[in-house]
């Protein structure tokens, strides 16, 4: 029955993504559609990370009210995995942009998107 | 299709390795003694409301610094590599479609919101949720908008890159400050960590921020304005 | 429970966006729905208590990506047109 | 000192700063980007120098101010220091290399380039997970930067592919960091770890996938095509920042999460390191664009220090030594290549004979190859030294013999292409042009490459006893290659002369007679080369190498110092010998059989050593363990130098085209470095047994056959020098047999044989040197007549080929005598039977020498042909006095050796009684029986003179039986294909059998790489689907299941 709470849903939802990203990045052919997989692939990380922070009735690490300053430590969820989400989406970001860059690049060259049509170096 | 099946097999195994991981996974009861630590010495010691930020801007400020590399270096990158094949062509021949009048018209009104929107958040990132990153993406944003209202309008790339470098610089400084006045590099405990809760409050945190978010926002809106550059030529 | 109930849905969602992202037909449509993963994904980060990683997801993940997206497809396509 | 904080300070401060110049500052911004690289050098080198030393303790830098576990540190302690001295001096100079590169591309080139040096800086340093996944992650993506750099579509595939693979690599990285995190609580690698058992299985797939991705990025085989790829897309400078900087960095990480790692990963690290560097360099073979070459090489290389890492707990306390000197090894030579590469910008490397034009790069070249390939003294030959024996001392065979194979191939394309860049026509194109700030990186690092070779033999535990003197002798005549060959050769001449006066008072026994040998022969070789003219280029400092090679084999008391001095001979001989003008191939397949030769010779050193306190040469006496495979071990490794039959098709070619007294050089000295080796072998491990059957019995046996077969080859051979060399296969294998009786009559002949093949190889190939140097071709049948030209010539190739055929009355007959009696002694009369035979054999080709070359009709156009130049005369006339001393006077030669053999050998030797010789089966009076023979001489010499008058005289090229114009005049030639009748009886046994074989051998590793190689498909996602189906299947391993 535990398997139907949310972070057990996050989690799984995550490594599915995860799954379903390296799936999108190995088997369609067109370029930027590697490029989308890869974006998912990284969503579903930042899902799993999020989900390993989370703790059950707790709120989140923000301490706007008093109560919440007293006694924190058994309030609220783990800040350190939502601190280094946050990295790695902006990381994400950097990596995406610049593989979608590439992708523009490699269009220019062969004016494909075709992954297959640029196999020039080999062996 | 033989490679997709073979494949197949391979992710098969590779979710059954996942999966071992997934069931040796416990929901966490209670915070790691790192998490701990930050809950309960995290407001005295760096005196951020937003215990993230804290943990984003001073304990793992160096990750950030890093964080923010990565999106100068890409952007240093995506200039250089789309300036290397566009530099002659003039841009005479746009063929984007003008941009509707609402939309110019309602960007023009947006755009200055979405500006303080932006500094509003990166500002009080130590208080509420957001800071540097989110608050340079809302700026990034108000760029875009304006770029796709005007298509034609042409961003100053000198006086971003000034932005960019001259925050950067600063982030560094500032994490050098901490070396001689603190603890050491990227001590936020540089200025008075003020009241809890405060504007002006958790050390340099609230300036550090300021140079991220315009940092971020810069290198975002680098990396767009080099991107809408492509777009008119040819 | 509530929640509970929202994820599921989320998440189902999330899956067929996926999904969608990799074989529709229409590139566009493709990076739209990643786009919406992101944007479903940064609800369910608010639900799981990360108001900031909701906020960040939102404005870099669904946003600026997506926006990225679209002016390297723009670009190809227009490549595509002229050739 | 600097806190290290500052290198991350600096590099990225200013990187940051940078955005601020635009185009027109460029200057300014290069200037500044070097000072800051170089600042950053300074600190870590001098943080290095501090902890090496002891001036300084390892420093932790906590960021934040708050103590891990909760922020950030950084750790430079020995190891950090150390190779951050290699990122940040790669960082330095290969931005000094990439200069002008990097002008043209602006401000935002130097911003990646610093980036990525800091990033690779902090990769080093951090001792936080999620941290060193950020700074990963900001190396690739400045990596990705770089590659692009010179953009073309095929960096720019190359660079994506890279990214896509990176990317997914980090994000497994990234989910066994957060799982870490959750089983643990903790981020840093300096935390005590917390675990519950229940979480075990969790915590180990979570340091699966940590150390999976780490391991990945080192770009293992077969996952690696993406990495590959990007070696041959960028231009030579990248190359070698990503090869050099980031694969040092890369490979640090993977040796710093080892104390967090479950014990079964050192096994992984062991057999995909090892692994790998056998696939690289086996698929190596096929590769022909030099950048790929060397990224196929530089995968291999770091896929053996891994495999180090992994052995880490065989190796005992010399681990530090075997990694770091086989790390620098890499670091330079990878750098001096990719920088090379860089230069000539080439895209196969057939193209490279392009260097020629500028000698320093040659020579550079030529050094990085020998220093990739461990050869002394340079660092890894001690690295490979000590790794041996330490792998042998622990049981560990299999990776022992794993490593050699794969060396042996690396050297097969590595000494393929020098061949390639040493004789091959240059292309024609445009000069080379090379930028002095290339010349200043590519000038360090080859500096560094003897600096780091001297501290590496201090470092070795018994490295610093080396007598490093000749070596340094010789390479000194690097420095004066710009003097006159009159000059080098007195300085040469001079040198060896004295290091023979210095050494006299110590000789005695073999030690005297083979020091002998190499010494004295070598001057008398060495008196040669004042006929030549000029300068001589790279002449005297090889071939005083080998001298010093040979030289130091005499000296050599201990296992290792025997090696050294095997490897240098190598090293010098292969240079003397491609020399050659068609050598290419020739030299090659020497060095070739010389690097396997070393390679078995290194096994039976390291198997001698195990349970052994020293490694003094002795210990093969009293070797505890598998003592007969030592000694075939060593036996064949001694046999690929005496060209013992099946390892013998190096030598024809090797010494028939090398230059005029480079072939008395080779064959009549270099090839009793092998004889030498032999019997220290035998005297030191006797008779050894496999089962019942003596190894011994099975020398003579190989002795005996080579003999026959190279004296057979010798006699249907067409070129001069080509049947000399066949000839001293032949000589070679009396020697061998000899040695293999072991018996005190069989060591007298073997070392007779020893000095006198000397003597009269050196006579024969200075004398038919002589005749090909003034008629400029070494075939038979194009000469002729020559006794009325060069009559001096003529005597000398009389005698020494009286001596050679062992016909009395000349000191070859004692050899001979002595023979028959040691056989008679022992009862091997097959193989001793055979041994006359091959000796009749001998007369064979003797009298084609005479017969073809001077005897006969003079051609017209050698008329007018001088005598051979005084030089080449003089030392064959002072080396017939000797050989006349030695046969009148026999015991003048044969009474010292035999008193020598005493020690070994108490029985059976000879008594003598002035020139009386007695042995228990008869007695032999050498002065007797030369009086005898020269007057049987003379009457057949008057007889023959007589009947020459009435000699009818023959058309050279008859062609009146043919009834067309002959395809080929020289099938037309009296003197060519002159012992068809015999070939056609007995030519079956001089087939180029095994030839074919090492030719099949050849083929098939060849034809296997290209077989393997094809799943480099250049397609990403195949890459991608390997790496996933790579982390797969290691985990499957490892796990042994789910």
């Amino acid at each position: 029955m535990h398997w139907f709470s949310l972070e057990y849903i996050a989690m799984n939802l995550g490594f599915l993504l995860i799954l379903i990203g390296l799936w999108g990045i190995i088997t369609r052919k067109n370029i930027l559609r590697i490029i989308i997989s890869f974006s998912l692939f990284d969503t579903g990380t930042h899902i799993v990370i999020v989900a390993i922070g989370y703790i059950r009735n707790r709120t989140a690490p923000i301490l706007d009210t008093l109560a919440l300053q007293k006694d924190t430590a058994s309030k609220i969820v783990d800040p350190l995995p939502q601190a280094l989400v946050l990295t790695a989406i902006v990381i994400g970001l950097g990596v995406t942009a610049l593989l979608l860059v590439y992708a523009m690049k490699l269009f220019e060259t062969k004016k494909t998107l075709d992954i297959h049509r640029f196999n020039d170096l080999k062996w | 299709m033989l490679r997709n099946s073979l494949f197949l097999i391979v992710l098969a195994a590779f979710a059954v390795i996942a999966f071992t991981l997934v069931n040796a996974w416990h929901p966490a009861e209670s915070l790691s003694p790192v998490a701990e630590h930050y809950a309960t010495n995290g407001p005295t010691e760096v005196g951020a409301a937003n215990l993230v930020t804290a943990v984003v801007v001073t304990y793992r400020g160096f990750d950030t610094l890093g964080e923010v590399t990565i999106l100068f270096v890409t952007a240093a990158i995506i200039g250089f590599f789309l300036s290397l094949f566009h530099s002659e062509s003039p841009e005479q021949t746009d063929r984007l479609m003008p941009a509707s009048e609402i939309l110019s018209t309602a960007s023009k009104l947006l755009i200055p919101f979405m500006l303080v929107l932006g500094i509003y958040v990166f500002v009080n990132g130590h208080l509420t949720p957001g800071g540097g990153f989110q608050g340079g993406a809302i700026i990034a944003s108000a760029f875009v908008l304006l770029l796709l209202a005007d298509p034609l309008s042409k961003l100053n790339h000198r006086i971003i890159a000034m932005v960019e470098s001259v925050s950067g610089v600063a982030f560094v400084l500032i994490g050098l400050l901490g070396i001689f006045l603190a603890g050491g590099f990227l001590d936020n405990r540089i200025l008075d960590l003020g009241t809890f809760g405060a504007l002006l409050s958790a050390g340099v945190i609230p300036l550090l921020y300021i140079f991220i978010g315009l940092k971020v926002g810069s290198e975002l809106t680098n990396i767009i304005g080099h991107l809408q550059q492509t777009q008119k030529n040819r | 429970m509530i929640y509970l109930i929202i994820s599921i849905v989320l998440g189902i969602i999330i899956l067929i966006m996926a999904f969608i992202a990799l074989y529709h037909r229409n590139l566009k449509v493709a990076i739209l729905s990643a786009g919406v993963v992101s944007l479903f994904a940064s609800i369910l980060y608010l639900l799981l208590d990360a108001p900031d990683v909701a906020l960040t997801e939102a404005a870099i993940g669904s946003g600026l990506t997506t926006i990225i997206f679209f002016y390297v497809l723009n670009k190809i396509q227009r490549n595509d047109a002229e050739k | 000192m600097v806190t290290p904080v500052y290198l991350v300070v600096s590099l990225l401060g200013i990187a940051f700063a940078l955005g601020i110049l635009g185009k027109p500052l460029r200057k300014v911004a290069g200037v500044i980007t070097l000072a800051t690289m170089a600042f950053a050098s300074y600190i870590s080198v001098s943080w290095f120098m501090g902890l090496w030393f002891g001036e300084q303790s390892a420093a932790m830098v906590f960021t934040a101010g708050f103590r891990p576990p909760f922020s950030i540190n950084l750790l430079m302690g020995f190891e950090e220091a150390f190779f951050l001295s290699l990122v940040n001096l790669a960082g330095l100079f290969g931005t000094l290399f990439l200069y002008r590169t990097l002008m043209k591309s602006g401000v935002n080139a130097f911003v990646i380039l610093l980036i990525l040096i800091m990033g690779l800086n902090v990769i080093i340093m951090t001792r936080d997970l999620f941290n060193l996944f950020v700074f990963m992650e900001i190396s690739s993506i400045a990596t990705a930067g770089i590659i692009i750099l010179n953009p073309h579509q095929k960096t720019i595939s190359a660079g994506f592919k890279y990214m896509l693979a990176t990317g997914i690599v980090a994000g497994i990285l990234l989910l066994g960091i957060i799982f870490f995190y959750h089983f643990t609580g903790t981020l840093n690698l300096d935390d005590t770890i917390r675990v519950n058992i229940e979480a075990w299985k969790g915590i180990t797939v979570a340091l699966f996938f940590i150390l999976i991705a780490v391991i990945v990025e080192l770009k293992p085989f077969p996952a690696n095509g993406w990495g590959l790829d990007v070696y041959e897309s960028v231009p030579g400078g990248i190359g070698m920042l990503i090869s050099t900087a980031s694969a040092s960095a890369m490979l640090y990480v993977v040796y710093k999460l080892l104390p967090i790692a479950p014990p079964v990963f050192f096994q992984i690290l062991t057999t995909i390191g090892i692994g790998t560097f056998f696939f690289s360099n086996l698929l190596a073979l096929k590769q022909t664009h030099p950048n790929r070459l060397l990224g196929y090489s530089s995968v291999g290389q770091i896929g053996l220090i891994t495999g180090v890492i992994g052995l880490s707990h065989f190796l005992g306390n010399q681990f530090g030594l075997i990694a770091a000197s086989l790390l620098i090894s890499h670091y330079l030579a990878k750098a001096g290549l990719f920088w090379i590469s860089g230069i000539l910008n080439k895209t196969h490397i057939r193209e490279w004979s392009v260097i020629r034009q500028n000698r320093l790069l040659l020579f550079l070249f030529s050094l990085f190859v020998f220093l990739l390939l461990g050869f002394p003294p340079f660092p890894a030959f001690y690295g490979k030294w000590e790794l041996i024996m330490q792998l042998a001392g622990s049981g560990q065979f299999f990776w022992l013999g794993a490593i050699l194979v794969a060396s042996l191939l690396e050297g097969v394309y590595l000494f393929r292409w020098l061949g390639y860049a040493m004789k091959l026509e240059a292309p024609a194109g445009e000069p080379l042009r090379v930028g002095w700030n290339q010349y200043i990186p590519l000038g360090i690092f080859g500096l560094a490459t003897f600096v780091t070779g001297y501290y590496a033999t201090h470092l070795s535990s018994y490295g610093s006893l080396i007598n490093l003197i000749p070596l340094a002798f010789a390479l000194g005549f690097f420095l004066i290659d710009f003097l006159p060959v009159y000059i080098k050769n007195t300085l040469a001449i001079a040198g060896m002369g004295f290091y023979f006066y210095y050494l006299y008072p110590d000789l005695n026994g073999f030690d005297m007679v083979f020091s002998a040998i190499f010494l004295v022969g070598g001057i008398l070789t060495l008196l040669a080369g004042y006929a030549y003219k000029g300068k001589r280029i790279g002449f005297y400092p090889t071939a005083l190498m080998m001298f010093a090679g040979l030289i130091g084999l005499v000296e050599a008391k201990t296992t290792l110092e025997f090696f050294f001095a095997w490897e240098v001979m190598t090293a010098g001989s292969y240079f003397l010998i491609i020399r050659g003008k068609k050598s290419m191939e020739h030299a090659l397949s020497y060095m070739l059989f010389s690097l396997g030769g070393a390679y078995l010779i290194l096994a039976g050193f390291s198997l001698a050593s195990i349970g052994q306190s020293t490694i003094v040469l002795d210990i093969l006496a009293t070797a505890p363990l598998y003592a007969p495979l030592i000694f075939i071990l060593l036996a064949i490794g001694f046999m690929t130098k005496t060209a013992s039959i099946g390892l013998h098709i190096w030598l024809p070619g090797a010494h028939a085209e090398a230059e005029t007294d480079v072939s008395p050089m080779v064959s009549s000295i270099l090839l009793k470095a092998g004889v030498f080796g032999l019997i220290i072998l035998i005297i030191r491990m006797g008779e050894q047994h496999l089962g019942s059957l003596s190894i011994l019995y099975i020398l003579s046996w190989i002795g005996a056959i080579t003999a026959v077969l190279g004296n057979l080859m010798a006699a249907f051979q067409e070129d001069a020098k080509r049947l000399l060399a066949y000839s001293s296969i032949g000589v070679l294998g009396y020697i061998l047999f000899g040695l293999a009786l072991f018996s005190h009559l069989g060591w007298l002949a073997a070392i007779a044989i020893a000095v006198t093949h000397f003597l009269f190889k050196a006579l024969l190939f200075l004398a038919i040197g002589g005749v090909v140097w003034r008629l400029k071709t070494k075939e038979m049948y194009r000469m002729g007549g020559l006794i009325t030209r060069m009559p001096f010539t003529f005597i000398s190739v009389l005698i020494g080929i009286i001596v050679l055929a062992g016909i009395p009355p000349l000191s070859g007959f004692a050899g001979k005598w002595i023979f028959t009696n040691a056989v008679i002694e022992k009862e091997w009369f097959f193989q001793g039977a055979l041994i006359s035979f091959a000796g009749i054999i001998a007369f064979l080709y003797c009298f084609r020498l005479i017969h073809t070359i001077f005897l006969g009709q003079l051609k017209d156009e050698h008329r007018k042909v001088n005598e051979a130049p005084f030089w080449i005369l003089a030392p064959q006339y002072i080396i017939l006095i000797i050989v006349m001393v030695f046969s009148v006077l026999p015991n003048s030669l044969l009474h010292p050796i035999g008193e020598m053999l005493k020690p070994y050998f108490p029985d059976g030797a000879l008594t003598w009684q002035g020139q009386y010789a007695t042995s228990i089966f008869g007695y032999w009076n050498g002065t007797w029986v030369m009086y005898v023979v020269v007057a049987i001489f003379l009457l057949v010499f008057l007889w023959l003179w007589f009947m020459n008058r009435k000699a009818y005289r023959v058309k050279q090229f008859n062609i009146v039986f043919a009834a067309e114009r002959p395809f080929r005049p020289e099938t037309t030639h009296f003197a060519y294909n002159f012992f068809a009748p015999y070939k056609k009886a007995i030519g079956f046994l001089a087939e180029p059998g095994v030839t074919r074989f090492w030719g099949h051998v050849s083929e098939g590793s060849h034809a296997i790489a290209e077989l393997i190689r094809r799943i480099y498909s250049g397609n990403g996602q195949v890459y991608l689907f390997q790496i996933m189906a790579f982390i797969v299947v290691v985990y499957l391993i490892s796990f042994g299941g789910f």
